[in-house]
């Protein structure tokens, strides 16, 4: 609430400052010391002025992995954009479809939006609600509407695939404990044969 | 770039246009209407990197990113106040 | 350093009566939480604008005539050229002299009715914008910034029109919006058509390259233009709006609009005849607008029943007498319908913000609601009395004059339409003193009679107190304006002197037309020796 | 002269508080001032009578040829004398007249001194103008003096008949003069009259003057109002309606009948309706009841036969009309006077209930009767020498000096009518009681009288100025003189006589005869059929010009422009010589999406559908722009149809989603056809417009300078903020009042809220916003809105995106001098973080995210931006003018500052400031609107 | 300067469609019109800057004659943002009417409607006092001090 | 054949991909049935597709320069996209919006019924 008044302290952090000054940089498109500056200059000026609450991301960035995260998504988003686009052209009747629901044990907003983009990115599985894991303490869970589902094990696959998703997420950003705990909730769930293996 | 291709592209993108304009017409409900204005504003966007690497040049890149923002805010505001809409509303024009 | 050396006045003069309403303007919205503050600064702003616009007036018509400078220095056809010549100077003192009166009316009015419909930190910036852009109009010698102008000053009555968003007035206030929007369209386009033809908005420019335009093409744009100014200075057929828009708006709002927005439009009508397409194609067009402006017009006044409806219906009929001026197109016709002006201005505001006092002290406006003023307030039925007799064009009123040399010249050009539209003002004229005696005769000597059928009236009746007291702040400002529109009768001869010298320099349009493109490239003005 | 018109006014002004101060007693000092007239003329006479004329002349508007020029010749000496003396004398009679502490007493003093003056002035008027000038004052003002009695409606109605009636003259007559002065070159009245112009204009003038002669004397047609004015106060109907203000037209017939004579038009007008009036108004007195009406009557008989005599335009007639024009000053004000003392007294004007005054008033009898017998021209009163005249000089027409002979006879015989009348005894009616008036109010009226009965013997007075005024006029004039042997004109006035006192005798009788008699058409049934016609036709009028629907005057606008310059190209049709079809096909693809997206809205019923529709020919023309080379144009025009868009979602969104059932399909089909025509004018205008393009656009010489003179590469944005940073001005400054606007009609309560719309993040409710806490917040007040609407995923992007849009927005506004971008740009950016921020966290996140006031953002944006521009005036340079500042910095190496930044920057808070109000007034403000309804 | 006959035919359409939206009751309507009004005049200043020229701005060898007309450009920018303003004033004005009445549709004159009513029934102005069928003055009754 | 060739191949073929898929998706917006059907379509242009151009573009200018800004072009893309989706495919689902027809099933309907039961 506004009721309270941020801190200075509170107001700038770090990974916010060099994502601001490298988009600054981007846009400009030459690395020069002015820019530099006045990058760092402006991105401290509208943390400062227009401050939004600092949170603690909990990442740790593993370059390899990304770029196999990546890969793997290119890959998915071409398969998934010709199946819908074969069901979106196919002549005859209309597909059918599920909403489905998919515990997630990453216990953390942060995953849960990435889980989320990710499956949402890939045409023929939007997020249409979520049940935020800190809402009830519980693990949270995210229901997904899948284009031209219509079978149990076509909705098995679907979990199968967000909870691969998230388990990349996991290797790929989590910080060892926060990927330890991670692992807890799915064996608790029953369901590591999904979230399974060993530590990255 | 091949004159072909640039004329196969903005074809494509002009039916595309026209159709999802159909859609924003027909509805029936708001959210197909946002829907298919996005397609609208990705058609834009699309249209702008068409020229820019026809005619290759970068004074558009401005213009393309407000754009991408645009359809973002546009879906997101309609989506915020989509209400309860009876069947006989959306039978209407 | 002296800001008066030499020629270097106009680079100090000519832009402060819109830079100056503009930054106060700002100021004023940015303390929107310092009533006295936001006073202080409008009134200091319109102050100095006042003074600044009567040394130019001075200064043009001692010196050459003409004065110009371009925005940011620029070469003038490149920028903007503000133009400072009789006829504008003329306009800019007489406008910011009454915006000043009516500023100080509406506070007065704010004070004593706590803030009645009229919230202050919305109305000061503004009140200070509308002055703006009226200036702005006057000075502007570039045709694209004369739609900004219009713009400026439209938005700004948009919003005193709306104060407080009653039904009445938001009804009223879309009527309004919606028509100034189209006009703006139609004002828009030409100005593109212009351009297609000329390549240049710029106006002593365009006086220079549209006559290399094929005649034909000429008259399109040239119709067109006066269809977007008619519809502003509302001329028959386009004046419908005006009586259903001023009426329902505080009275110090009414007062300033039924005064100066019609006049911009008229200014506007003038320059396009004098400056932009001379040779009057449209003379005899006009001539017919004006007879059937001032007939339709004056009529409507007759059939009314509410004083504040009444004067808006006199105002466009008197809209008529101006046009009839341009029309003629002659330095006499032109010089009488300047001085028009000048003296519409003045007693039309006047007798809006009397009806203001009537309103505040009888509640209503309505003649059936009014009654016996004459004995219950004599100082009203003075204030009244007085601009409403010069507004019917009695002697030795200012009204009078101006009607005087509009016949006058009238009766040179000695074609027939020109006697029918002597005998047209003539009528008109005759209506005019029926009308206000209309409203004498029931407002200020009958009776008030029981009136069942008028709802509305009873409402308005409840709305304010009766036989209130009417604070010397309001009465002073209007008894000032009472004044001036006397001393114009007193000073009547200089001022008709200005407006001849006005009219010769707008019909020989050299003086503009050199000082503006020889203007600006060094800054500052140039002199044309004449 | 002007001095005296001075003292006039100077009276008039003060003569408020002097009644206020003296009660009646004042009234006596007023008279002074006519007095003091009367006393300057009277030493002026010897002067005049030796044919100078003492002139004074005061320039006042040159170039209308209006000046206050006086000038004292016979004619106007004889009329001065006149109109100071009885003005002085009824002033005096006033004194006695009102009741003390009359409420009214006191205006009614004021405006009669006033008229006096103009009286005089009217007389002394030696310029046309002026004339006029003071003919309409003293129209005004008997306008207020006949309206004393405001609350009788009979009264209100004669004030404003005798207004519009002698104003309707005076402005005929004002044509005419116009016309004459005009042609003459001169509104010296005395040289007008010297060189006279000629032609059938002038005619009408001549002509037109006349009617505006007979409207104030009263004559036939225009004769109604005098006895109608008889509402007013009797020393009102005494001054102005028998000495003064009636004698202004037999003033301008006498000035101009020198000239007006030669003209047949002139003659006949005159003689006929001079004549007709004489008779009628004779006729009509004889048979009135109340006296002051047959005075009146009798006084529109006199007015008759003045104009007859003062218009013949003979010398000798001219002699017999100053004589007469002196008996009936003096005679008829005395009468009137004597009547408004009987009133006074009695309480009653009506002969039918006086009866025996004479012996309860006999000195005012005697006065009354002596009066009478001079208006009836009994012997050596000066009526009878005016009468003997007035014959002499018509003895060569016997048509005209049957008619006066007979105008004659009824005048004797409503005189003794009135004798008869007021003071003698009638049988069957018992004696009126009344108290015996006081010396003082007598006095006037004996004065008069004592003038009258004198002038007779003493004629040779009159006969000096009388022969100056008729010197160059044709024909002889015999001397006025009591005597002059036994003649033809004796012989009539025996005549006269004899059938007067037959009539007199035979009164029962011919009043029978008169009832029986047709009743003469009703002149004052004309007016009252004009004025209600006029009332009518602009009812009529106004019903159909004025029937406020915006549609219908949108319409008819539209018209116009079709009709006016659509015809004229229809009419000359100058189409170009050749035209492109396109410059690119994308032109024509993009054409075609938006045409259909146009045409679609049209047919929308649901809002946003329109709206939608509407925002797809948006981004149509976005690319329309792209593919016209305008990068600055596609990015404002697509985000400020997105902004747009949002604006249209926030304000529609509490509307029926549906547009209300039209009434009317066939109203339809009209809109689409106005429509049509007005889009098919427009393209046709473009056509033959850019045909017509007659040089290289001036803004060829634009690249060059933006660089060398403004500093940036983007030449749009140097021509924004540099070249025409005038209208950017102007521009902001709208949104800025736009602004304002939107947030003066949603928050609705009083001024406080309002400048809570620009304070807003002071949002009272801010503290006891809704708790829906998370462990961790991804917004500051995200955890206020209902998970309904809530989503983390949305909360979480936004978290990330904020900042950077804000990073892309100044990005814009700085790169813009030299790429695509710019304020406005780099501002509707920074609006839509905002925006995203409103969507993501509701009014409580946007009021913390904006804890700024956004009049501060619009008031400091223009404050800027116009700052710049005076700032630039204070330092010496032109307003708004462009400042290149170029310096190297260690590390940071060569850095070029362009001052037109700062009003960039400007432009920037300003289009904040804008959104930020938009979102809080219909955004939040109505947000909280609706939560209040549904807590309700 | 021939001009472009697609972009004139756009402009035309965009400005007959927006007229007839101008001309309907409901307000939403008529903004939804200015707007298509304000792009189709938008569209007539790229006619007013004849042929399309690489982006005025200069760099890449853009010079004065191979860029497209910059004046009308910024007159266009112009206008786009006042056009904005004014749109979202009417949109605040349509709320403002809705709140007050339950819908947006411009309601017409009363005072004018009055007027009209009275011209239909063939009636006098309501501030007329009508005397003509009363007897006249002409013979002096109703005379008094 | 040397890179520039290759360049243009691929952008055009990126192009021509990009192009196609946002047709597709009209044709799809225009034959599902319902909301949700119809917004999986959208998806595709607004990501691949625009991603495809990009890339072509930046093939077609090479400037590290504007290469940048369509990099953060895309990143803006894919951060927003799927928010915009799961927004109104959200909203759809709330306001009663999607076909329950073609839903072969649904487990959020049994959540949402639970949530009324406890009153929620
Ligand atoms: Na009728
Ligand atoms: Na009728």
């Amino acid at each position: 609430m506004n009721a309270k008044v941020l801190s200075l302290r509170e107001r700038v952090s770090l990974p916010m400052l060099v994502w601001l000054v490298v988009l600054w940089l981007l846009l400009w498109g030459d690395l020069s010391w002015a820019n530099v500056l006045s990058g760092t200059l402006l991105a401290l000026l509208v943390t400062i002025v227009l401050p939004l609450p600092t949170v603690s991301f909990g990442v740790r960035i593993r370059p390899v992995r990304i770029v196999l995260l990546l890969g793997r998504f290119l890959v998915d988003l071409f398969a998934a954009s010709a199946q819908v686009a074969w069901l979106a052209v196919r002549p005859g009747r209309q597909p059918r479809n599920s909403v489905v629901r998919v515990p997630l044990h990453s216990g953390s907003d942060l995953f849960v939006t990435m889980t989320a983009e990710l499956v949402s990115l890939v045409p023929g599985s939007v997020v249409v609600e979520i049940g935020a894991p800190s809402a009830r303490g519980g693990q949270g869970s995210i229901y997904i509407h899948a284009l031209g589902v219509d079978s149990a094990e076509g909705r098995e696959r679907t979990r199968r695939e967000v909870l691969l998703t998230e388990r990349r997420l996991m290797r790929t950003f989590a910080t060892p404990q926060a990927y330890a705990e991670y692992l807890d909730r799915c064996r608790a769930d029953g369901s590591d044969a999904l979230c399974g293996g060993n530590r990255p | 770039m091949n004159p072909v291709v640039i004329a196969l592209c903005l074809g494509m993108l002009t039916v595309a246009a026209l159709l999802a304009l159909l859609r924003v017409a027909k509805g029936p409900t708001m959210l197909d209407r946002v829907i298919a204005l996005d397609v609208i504003v990705a058609v834009v966007v699309i249209g702008l990197c068409v020229e820019a690497a026809a005619n290759r040049h970068a004074t558009t890149l401005p213009v393309i990113v407000v754009l991408a923002l645009v359809g973002f805010v546009g879906s997101v505001s309609v989506a915020r106040y989509a209400s309860k809409e009876s069947d006989e509303e959306r039978g209407k024009r | 350093m002296n800001l008066f050396d030499g020629n270097d006045w106009p680079r100090v003069l000519l832009p402060l009566p819109v830079v100056l309403p503009l930054f106060a303007a700002g100021l004023t919205l940015a303390l929107a939480r310092r009533p006295r503050a936001q006073r202080t600064i409008s009134v200091t702003a319109l102050s100095i604008v006042v003074a600044a616009t009567i040394a130019m007036l001075v200064l043009t018509d001692r010196g050459n005539g003409t004065y110009s400078i371009a925005v940011g220095g620029w070469p003038s056809r490149l920028g903007i050229p503000l133009v400072a010549d009789r006829l504008s100077t003329l306009m800019l003192v007489v406008s910011s002299v009454v915006t000043l009166a009516v500023l100080l009316y509406s506070l007065a009015q704010g004070v004593a009715d706590g803030e009645e419909g009229t919230p202050v930190s919305i109305y000061h910036p503004t009140y200070l914008v509308l002055s703006a852009g009226v200036s702005n109009a006057f000075l502007s010698g570039d045709l694209f910034n004369l739609y900004v102008g219009f713009e400026i000053l439209l938005a700004a009555s948009y919003i005193l029109l709306t104060l407080g968003g009653t039904k009445a007035r938001v009804r009223a206030g879309t009527t309004y919006v919606v028509v100034s929007l189209l006009s703006s369209m139609v004002f828009l386009t030409a100005i593109a058509l212009v351009y297609m033809a000329t390549g240049t908005v710029n106006m002593a420019e365009l006086s220079v390259r549209l006559r290399e335009v094929d005649p034909d093409v000429q008259l399109v744009l040239h119709l067109l233009l006066l269809v977007g100014f008619g519809i502003k200075a509302a001329v028959f057929p386009l004046s419908a709006w005006l009586p259903d828009s001023y009426p329902t708006a505080p009275a110090p709002v009414t007062a300033v609009f039924a005064g100066l927005l019609t006049k911009v439009g008229v200014y506007a009508i003038i320059r396009t005849e004098t400056l932009l397409f001379p040779g009057g194609q449209a003379g005899d067009l006009l001539l017919w607008v004006a007879l059937a402006t001032m007939v339709v017009g004056i009529l409507g006044a007759v059939a009314q029943n509410d004083v504040k409806r009444l004067l808006s219906f006199t105002l466009v009929s008197h809209i008529g007498y101006m046009v009839f001026g341009i029309a003629l197109g002659t330095a006499a016709g032109l010089s009488g319908a300047v001085f028009y002006v000048a003296h519409h201005i003045t007693v039309q505001t006047t007798l809006f913000l009397v009806t203001g006092l009537v309103e505040r002290y009888a509640g209503s406006t309505s003649l059936d609601a009014l009654g016996s003023l004459a004995k219950r307030t004599p100082v009203l039925a003075v204030l009244f009395f007085v601009p409403a007799m010069n507004l019917a064009g009695i002697p030795p009123f200012s009204g009078f004059l101006g009607k005087l040399g509009l016949l006058q010249a009238g009766v040179d050009v000695g074609t027939w339409p020109a006697y029918v539209l002597v005998a047209g003002g003539v009528v008109t004229s005759l209506l005019t003193l029926y009308a206000i005696a209309k409203v004498w005769n029931r407002a200020f000597w009958q009776e008030p009679q029981e009136h069942t059928d008028r709802d509305e009236v009873a409402g308005l009746a409840t709305a304010t107190q009766i036989g209130v007291r009417t604070p010397l702040g309001m009465l002073a400002p209007t008894a000032a304006l009472v004044v001036v529109g006397v001393g114009i009768t007193v000073i009547a001869g200089p001022l008709f002197g200005i407006s001849d010298r006005a009219a010769q320099d707008l019909l020989d349009r050299s003086p503009y037309v050199d000082t503006v493109l020889q203007g600006g490239a060094s800054g500052g003005a140039t002199e044309v020796p004449r | 002269m002007l001095t005296l018109l001075l003292v006039h006014a100077v009276a008039a002004v003060f003569a408020v508080p002097l009644v206020r101060w003296l009660d009646r007693r004042a009234f006596t000092l007023l008279a002074l001032a006519p007095a003091a007239t009367t006393v300057w003329a009277a030493f002026q006479g010897p002067a005049v009578l030796r044919g100078e004329t003492p002139e004074v002349v005061v320039p006042w508007v040159p170039s209308l040829g209006a000046e206050l020029a006086f000038r004292l010749d016979p004619l106007s000496w004889v009329l001065t004398l006149l109109v100071g003396g009885v003005g002085a004398l009824v002033l005096f009679y006033c004194g006695s007249y009102f009741h003390a502490k009359d409420p009214g007493s006191a205006r009614f003093a004021a405006v009669l001194t006033a008229f006096t003056g103009a009286m005089t002035g009217l007389v002394l008027a030696d310029d046309l103008v002026q004339l006029y000038v003071f003919w309409e004052l003293t129209t005004v003002f008997s306008y207020l003096l006949i309206g004393y009695d405001a609350h009788k409606r009979s009264a209100r109605r004669a004030a404003t008949q005798a207004l519009v009636v002698t104003t309707f003259g005076g402005l005929a007559m004002l044509v005419g003069l116009i016309v004459i002065g005009q042609r003459a070159g001169t509104y010296r009245f005395s040289e007008v009259l010297e060189n006279f112009p000629t032609g059938p204009a002038v005619t009408v003038a001549v002509v037109l003057l006349l009617v505006g002669a007979i409207s104030k004397s009263a004559l036939v047609p225009f004769h109604f109002w005098l006895p109608a004015a008889m509402a007013a106060p009797t020393p009102v109907s005494a001054y102005l309606h028998a000495a003064a203000m009636v004698k202004a037209g037999i003033y301008l017939v006498a000035r101009f009948a020198p000239v007006g004579a030669q003209l047949p038009e002139w003659q006949t007008t005159v003689l006929v309706l001079g004549l007709t009036t004489m008779v009628l108004g004779g006729y009509r007195s004889l048979r009135q009841h109340d006296v002051k009406l047959l005075l009146a009557f009798g006084t529109v008989s006199q007015l008759g036969f003045l104009t007859v005599l003062v218009g013949a335009g003979t010398a000798a007639a001219t002699t017999a009309g100053i004589a007469l024009l002196v008996a009936h000053a003096t005679f008829k004000s005395a009468l009137f006077l004597v009547v408004g003392i009987v009133d006074h007294q009695t309480g009653t004007r009506d002969l039918r209930e006086l009866s025996g005054l004479g012996r309860r008033m006999p000195l005012l009898a005697v006065v009354g009767t002596v009066a009478a017998a001079s208006m009836a021209g009994v012997p050596v009163a000066a009526g009878f020498v005016a009468k003997e005249a007035a014959y002499a000089a018509f003895l060569h027409d016997p048509v005209v000096l049957g008619v006066l002979v007979l105008g004659s006879v009824l005048t004797a015989a409503y005189s003794a009518r009135f004798v008869w009348g007021t003071f003698w005894r009638k049988a069957g009616v018992p004696d009126t009681t009344a108290t015996p008036p006081s010396a003082g109010f007598v006095a006037a009226p004996l004065v008069l009288a004592a003038v009258t009965l004198l002038a007779g013997p003493l004629a040779p007075l009159v006969d000096r100025p009388a022969a100056l005024v008729a010197h160059d006029l044709p024909g002889e004039a015999e001397h006025l003189a009591l005597w002059h042997g036994f003649s033809l004109p004796l012989l009539l006035t025996v005549v006269t006589f004899a059938l007067a006192a037959v009539l007199v005798v035979a009164k029962e009788r011919v009043e029978g005869l008169q009832a029986r008699g047709p009743a003469v058409p009703g002149a004052d049934r004309g007016y009252r059929r004009t004025v209600r016609a006029v009332d009518r036709i602009a009812v009529e009028v106004t019903g159909a010009t004025q029937r406020g629907s915006l549609p219908i005057y949108l319409a008819s606008i539209l018209l116009v422009v079709v009709a006016v310059p659509g015809g004229a190209l229809l009419w000359t049709r100058p189409w170009p010589s050749d035209v492109v079809l396109y410059d690119n096909v994308g032109q024509v693809l993009v054409g075609i999406v938006v045409v259909t997206a146009a045409v679609l809205t049209v047919r929308a019923r649901r809002r946003l559908r329109a709206v939608m529709l509407a925002g797809v020919t948006g981004y149509g023309v976005t690319l329309l722009f792209v593919l016209h080379a305008g990068p600055d144009l596609a990015l404002t025009q697509a985000l400020a149809e997105t902004i747009t868009l949002v604006v249209f979602v926030l304000a529609l969104r509490r509307l029926p989603p549906f547009f209300s059932s039209r009434p009317l399909v066939g109203t339809r089909w009209v809109r689409i056809a106005i429509g049509v025509a007005v889009g098919t004018c427009t393209s046709l205008f473009a056509l033959v417009a850019s045909g017509a393009r007659v040089a290289v656009p001036v803004s060829i010489d634009l690249p060059d300078l933006a660089y060398s003179f403004g500093g940036g590469k983007n030449v749009v944005n140097v021509t924004l903020v540099d070249a025409r940073a005038w209208d950017t001005m102007g521009e902001i400054s709208v949104l800025l009042v736009a602004a304002t606007g939107v947030a003066s009609l949603v928050f609705r309560r009083r001024m406080g809220s309002i400048d809570q719309a620009f304070a807003a993040h002071t949002d009272p409710q801010q503290q006891d916003a809704p708790q829906r806490s998370r462990a961790q917040s991804w917004l500051p007040a995200g955890s206020t809105v209902d998970p309904e609407r809530r989503s983390v995923v949305f909360e979480v992007v936004t978290r990330l995106t904020f900042h950077a849009i804000l990073v892309l927005s100044v990005y814009l506004v700085f790169s813009g001098h030299n790429q695509p971008g710019g304020g406005f740009a780099g501002g509707l950016v920074a609006g839509l973080a905002l925006v995203v921020r409103y969507l993501a966290g509701g009014r409580y996140e946007f009021n913390t995210a904006v804890p700024i006031n956004a009049g501060w953002l619009l008031g400091s944006g223009l404050f800027l931006s116009a700052g710049t521009g005076l700032v630039g005036i204070l330092i010496g340079q032109d307003v708004l003018q462009t400042a290149i500042i170029q310096f190297d910095v260690v590390l940071l190496g060569h850095v070029k500052l362009v001052t037109s930044l700062f009003f960039d920057v400007g432009v920037y808070l300003l289009v904040v400031g804008l959104v930020v109000d938009v979102i809080r007034s219909l955004g939040a403000e109505v947000d909280r609107q609706i939560e209040e309804e549904v807590s309700r | 300067m021939s001009p472009n006959l697609t972009l004139v035919v756009i402009s035309g359409v965009l400005v007959a469609c927006g007229v007839s939206l101008l001309l309907e009751r409901t307000l939403t309507r008529v903004i939804v019109g200015v707007v298509l009004l304000g792009n189709g005049i938008n569209i007539l200043f790229l006619v007013a800057s004849g042929r399309p020229g690489r982006a005025p701005i200069l760099s890449g060898g853009t010079t004065a004659e191979t860029m497209s007309d910059p004046l009308p450009q910024a007159m266009v920018l112009t206008a786009i943002v006042i056009t904005l303003g004014m749109v979202a004033f009417v949109l605040a004005l349509a709320y403002r009417s809705w709140q007050i009445d339950g819908h947006d549709e411009v309601q017409d004159d009363v005072e004018d409607r009055r007027i009209v009513r009275r011209a239909e029934l063939d009636e006098t102005s309501a501030s007329y006092d009508d005397d003509t069928h009363e007897t006249s003055d002409e013979e002096g009754e109703g005379i008094s001090r | 054949m040397d890179w520039g060739t290759v360049g243009t191949v691929v952008g055009s073929a990126a192009l021509l991909l990009g192009c196609l898929l946002t047709l597709v998706a009209a044709i799809g917006l225009l034959r599902l049935s319902d909301v949700l059907a119809r917004m999986h379509t959208t998806a595709k242009p607004q990501v691949l597709g625009v991603v495809l151009s990009l890339v072509a573009v930046a093939i077609a200018l090479q400037r590290t320069t504007d290469v940048a800004t369509l990099v953060a072009i895309a990143a803006f893309q894919l951060l927003t996209v799927p928010v915009a989706a799961h927004m109104v495919g959200r909203a759809a689902y709330r306001t009663g919006q999607v076909d329950a027809s073609m839903l072969d099933h649904d487990d959020l309907a049994e959540k949402l019924a639970e949530e009324e039961r406890s009153g929620g």
